[in-house]
């Protein structure tokens, strides 16, 4: 056991926290004020949720002993055999409980991701429903695939460094199936002002949600390290570039948006997650950048639509983000710098083909199962509020909650 | 001319300013207000149990227009603010006396018919 | 007595202020509020793109004062608040019967006047 | 029917509703708003030294009801706003044509009152 | 001297300094909006004075060479001696430094805990006075029972991993006091609503110091290995577990409050303090959810009382918690965690008398303590606002600042 | 290399990062409420901008082989040889490319320190522009100067632990020179009141830039043992005696106030960075209390002339923190702290003059160097915005947004 990556992943694990909270003020400036408190209960309640279903089943579905490369199985049921050791298995120099830690909060976030997608008409007991059952049905078994020890992806040979399929795009593309069955909110694209009430909040949120990404992508190299710094030096240039293009991108067509920044620099890291510990330094810049182009039009023609109300675009940012990195990491990886994978840049061509393969499963499988369960909860608790909440607001109707109290 | 004070339901502002630039009034202006009347206020969620606000947050709108087009506003905005329940609000009308307009310093019935045809 | 509502730009509010105390009236109310009128609104910056916003922010001024001080604080409001562009809002004059200052519970014209004596 | 504007200090409203509760007037609206007058602003802290503000945060209360009623009011709101010092504030009374109750349609000063006995 | 532990040791340090600000807006969220700045401004001047007055003579007191049982003497005054070696007795692979700063972050966030009950009446003077005496002679005393070598109820075997006696139920039986000699604010309970000005914010401070709790808790481990990694997945249990039985109890009630849910996380983090390196990690569900229902009936009944304005409920979250949290430490403390403690779950019915000793001692010292300082200084310098700065709000008549400037 | 070590500069890189947004919030919050997006903007950009610009070729003329003494060479250009193991010259026990990182926060938040002078009144294209070459041409000489291996100014003898010259002399005195090509705001003592629009960001952004700023003083340790420990505590320590002592000045005068105590903790920092590792704790009490009060009169000077509106004061905070405490390093500075570095207080008076050589260099250098590219670009592309577009804000003229939306 090693005491400097012991505190190295203890660090990023609370990093990576953090995170979730950070994700309520990216989404919960954006939302009408009446909805804020609601969209930042949604990140907040699955904090809580998922925190404890995980330690309860999750981590073993997702990382116990293989059940023929798809999910593990039930022997790590409420941590059974995990402690204080080193895995065998994870992470071999730090303790077992660490890594389940770590694990747990990168679970949590993808759960809140998609939770973008939906809010200012979701009912919240709905909410919570679709979180646990999602978490379950589509997390779990992805999670497996991929970074579980005997996963189908992994064997593979899918290369996904800090969660390009098994986070970004398996939110995103859930989020689409999600808000395609939910239907777009009253007055979208009927002239109602969608104002976003608190850009300093967006702000707050994609700053910590950048700090956290240092957890998330320099923490999974699991040691403190070469590889680590790599990783944390790549998910920085990537941020900048992407946060740069994107305010390029803006000023072109109009003028260069903070919103539209802050956004940039979330695609950024998005983008690098999958790649951040495969890539030479260099190629974050564009990694970064392309991502910003990428996901700044597909959110230009998403918005163009008068049905699809995907309403802080997670599919733009996460689900595309996510596409182009797993890709960029087949094409970028090297083994100069992870002896783990090497791609196009080392005359690998056929990485890019696991890549989209891997890429494909994923999206195939979670947009089905989250379609299938939005279908399902529709038809039996019913997934919106009323006509009236919806006008009052979430915040009131859900929450018996204002943001803002008092006379001035 | 006169000026109509309408108290609505905020959520309900959107569809009272669509149906007012639907029978060609265009120009007004919105305020951010708390009331009270029927309804007394409401009970919000406080950590455990609840706290009582007195006032509840509502809009106010204020339209200057000419004498004759006065009721028609009216009816108009009893219609689309009405939900039925209690808090609907209340609407009052005011005289008058003068209106300019501070971009061209007309002044009279006309700097307010102007908005309304200008907008046109 | 008269009031003058007068919307302004929010930004011409220290201007108008400095001429309307220039011309010995200090006295004044103001509150934040959102209007529309020729000017219909503007497009912001979304994440990429744009979205529209309905009503735009501007300041009401009210000051309640003596009939013959209304025609000149008017002209002068007018002046200060000019950008000769789209929204530089309105004025709009309305009666009052009677004012009270709620520190003496003197009432009527004098209250005002008052006011404005007592703040040379 | 008449309405007064009341514009006292922000620290009163509670007292000036439950006075006004009284003596059988719950109706009422509430804006924030920022005022000058005799008082003239207030010096605040800046990093080091202090920056001047120059208007103040004060309530309006408006309150739309019968004739007869209006004195009462008027004295109730004095009585219960006053503390003595510069600043407590200001109120008016304007003339009002007619009212109308959203919710049921009802106008004129039945409307009013409607509101007022109904609660209690 | 190990550079892991170092580290760890350091990251937890600035964690939990974060968590005196993040403090401030928990409570500054709360307050009416003419008091916010005041209430942030408590924490914060706090944090400065403490600061200062712990490396003169409070870590001395609370650490040096013992006197009795009851207090350290003034051997280390101005840390005279406290280096960059490590100390023999406290924390022996870091620095001696790096562990008195650990330390200090303790102090700080203790004293500003209480100044929940006191907000939005208080005279700013009479805070600080307040707080520097009750620090010299209430926290530093209790700090040196539990955690100084030699201190009395450390040598009769009291478990605290974190502060549950030494933090918690001292802080929150000291607002207690405070509150009853300071009386309720005007108009509390006659229809003056109290309205919490800006939710965001609460949230805001609930994130944060559930991400500065990591080195609250893991921290206290005081070493980068198993017990921290055991300790920081307990906190998040707890804390998780604890956030989602507050929801639920409001939902139950009336509505899943956001308010409440962030309360519960605290409250849960609370209780998790004293056990967290001792219990086994499935333990923290229980104590989280106990913690929660203990706190939320407690709310309930404190609110009750037309009388007792303890405006912010530090007794019953950190007092209530803090006791429910030492108490379940002598139920689940086992070996199998840590070899330092053992409770019934290792079939010790001993421990759970000790542990109620100690919550004994520690609640009425510093009640009494409280009490009686609290009246001397009423009678000296007052402790009150005057009626009208009180109706103006603290922000202007302590401060001279609002919060918010500007026509809109 | 050294886990503990990576691991602790690893999180130092995170914690410098976040002070680049913290600085948003804190320069935001004190703005005017029509300029708080553009005021975010200016750091957020910067961030953006400088990271990129660090990577291709900052790191190389700052770090890269030395030139005379004045600046790196190319030989670094693109990372190029910057890579996953240890530097022989810089921090030798960690990766380069984790040295590499930390020093690029540095660079990041210089460049965003004096955007404070030209808030609410520059235009965002010459802002980046003049911040773009600004690094080029005075930050990247002046970083090689001090900290370069062969910078004159090293090779004189100058201690600057963590940037008193590079960063807080050099960032102050550019805000001067840069204020007064650009001139007053509009309405500047003529009665316009410039209030903060939100405090409470202020006091986020100064807790965050606190807590961010353990990483930038005991991360310039380069090692987690000793002395990062005892730069921790010194840290602290000056902070919060500097905070504290602003909040008397302040009370003294009228009122305690928040804006007061947290822009003197930020001073006191300012003033600990180039002592931080070469002073004894105790010596963090003076050096903290001096600098709020320098800082403090200065401030009040400042605020007398009629024309330089140097609008947040980076020249008091910065420029004159940071003087005395590079002064106050020369003064404290001792062998029994590190073996780098003595000062008068081992007997040394020599070490005062060369702190004020190396003072006066960046003073004259910086001055100069800012004077001429402001004089430069407002010549050719301008610098200010159109006087309407002042009046509206430049959230709305530069940006195209509010920060707060919504018919509440
Ligand atoms: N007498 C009044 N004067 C001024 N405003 C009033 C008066 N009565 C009601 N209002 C305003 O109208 C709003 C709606 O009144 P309320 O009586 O609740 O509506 P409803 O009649 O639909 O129940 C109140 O919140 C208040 O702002
Ligand atoms: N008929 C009206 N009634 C009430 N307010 C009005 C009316 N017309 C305009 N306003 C107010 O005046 C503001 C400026 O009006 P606008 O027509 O845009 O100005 P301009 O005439 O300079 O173009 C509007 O935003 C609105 O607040
Ligand atoms: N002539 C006026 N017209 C409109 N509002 C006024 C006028 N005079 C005063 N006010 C309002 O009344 C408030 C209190 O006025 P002030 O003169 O300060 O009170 P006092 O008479 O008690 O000193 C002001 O802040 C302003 O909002």
């Amino acid at each position: 056991m090693n005491s400097g990556d012991t505190a190295w992943l203890l660090v990023s694990t609370a990093l990576v926290l953090l995170m979730t909270p950070a994700l309520a003020f990216f989404y919960g400036g954006m939302v009408r004020r009446k909805n804020i408190l609601s969209t930042i209960m949604m990140s907040f309640a699955i904090l809580c949720m998922i925190s404890v279903l995980w330690v309860i089943y999750g981590y073993s579905l997702a990382f116990g002993p293989d059940v023929k490369g798809l999910i593990g199985d039930f022997s790590w049921f409420g941590l059974i055999g995990v402690g204080q050791d080193p895995s065998s298995v994870y992470a071999t120099t730090v303790p077992h409980l660490a890594f389940m830690a770590f694990q747990a909060t990168f679970a949590i976030i993808t759960v809140a991701l998609w939770t973008g997608a939906v809010v200012e008409r979701i009912k919240f007991g709905a909410l919570l429903a679709f979180a646990a059952l999602w978490f379950t049905l589509v997390y779990l078994p992805v999670c497996h695939w991929v970074w579980g020890a005997g996963g189908w992806l992994a064997k593979l040979g899918a290369l996904d460094f800090a969660g390009g399929t098994v986070v970004h795009i398996n939110a995103g593309i859930s989020a689409l199936a999600l808000a395609m069955v939910l239907g777009p909110r009253k007055g979208f694209k009927e002239g109602v002002s969608m104002e976003p009430n608190n850009i300093p909040f967006v702000v707050l949120g994609a700053a910590l949600l950048w700090f956290g990404w240092f957890g998330f992508n320099a923490g999974s190299a699991l040691t403190a390290g070469g590889l680590a710094s790599s990783a944390f030096v790549a998910t920085n240039t990537a941020a900048a570039a992407a946060g740069f293009t994107w305010m390029v991108l803006g000023w072109i067509n109009r003028r260069p948006s903070v919103l539209g920044a802050a956004t940039g620099a979330v695609v950024g890291l998005v983008a690098i997650t999958p790649a951040a510990g495969f890539v030479p330094v260099w190629a974050a810049i564009p990694i970064g950048a392309i991502a910003s182009i990428i996901s700044y039009y597909v959110m230009v023609w998403r918005a163009r639509s008068n049905k699809l109300d995907e309403s802080l675009d997670v599919f733009a940012c996460h689900g595309m983000g996510g596409t182009w990195g797993a890709i960029a990491t087949g094409i970028f990886a090297t083994k100069a710098v992870n002896a783990a994978g090497s791609g196009l840049l080392d005359g690998n061509w056929n990485q890019i083909l696991i890549q989209i393969a891997a890429i494909a499963a994923t999206m195939v499988y979670a947009f089905v199962i989250s379609w299938l369960l939005a279908q399902a909860l529709k038809a039996t608790m019913g997934l919106r509020v009323k006509e009236e909440e919806e006008a009052v607001g979430l915040d009131i109707s859900q929450h018996g909650e204002t943001a803002y109290g008092g006379i001035s | 001319m006169k000026k109509i004070e309408a108290i609505i339901r905020p959520e309900k502002l959107e569809a009272v300013k669509d149906a007012l630039e639907a029978i060609g009034i265009p120009g007004m202006t919105v305020t951010d207000i708390k009331g009270r009347g029927r309804q007394k206020g409401i009970a919000l969620q406080w950590r455990a149990g609840e706290y009582r606000v007195n006032f509840l947050p509502k809009s106010k709108i204020e339209i200057v227009l000419a004498d004759e087009k006065c009721q028609t506003a009216i009816d108009c905005i009893c219609r689309a603010a009405k939900t039925g329940k209690e808090g609907d609000g209340m609407i009052f009308v005011l005289p008058v006396e003068n209106a300019w307009r501070v971009r061209t310093s007309d002044s009279g019935e006309a700097c307010i018919n102007a908005c309304i045809n200008g907008s046109k």
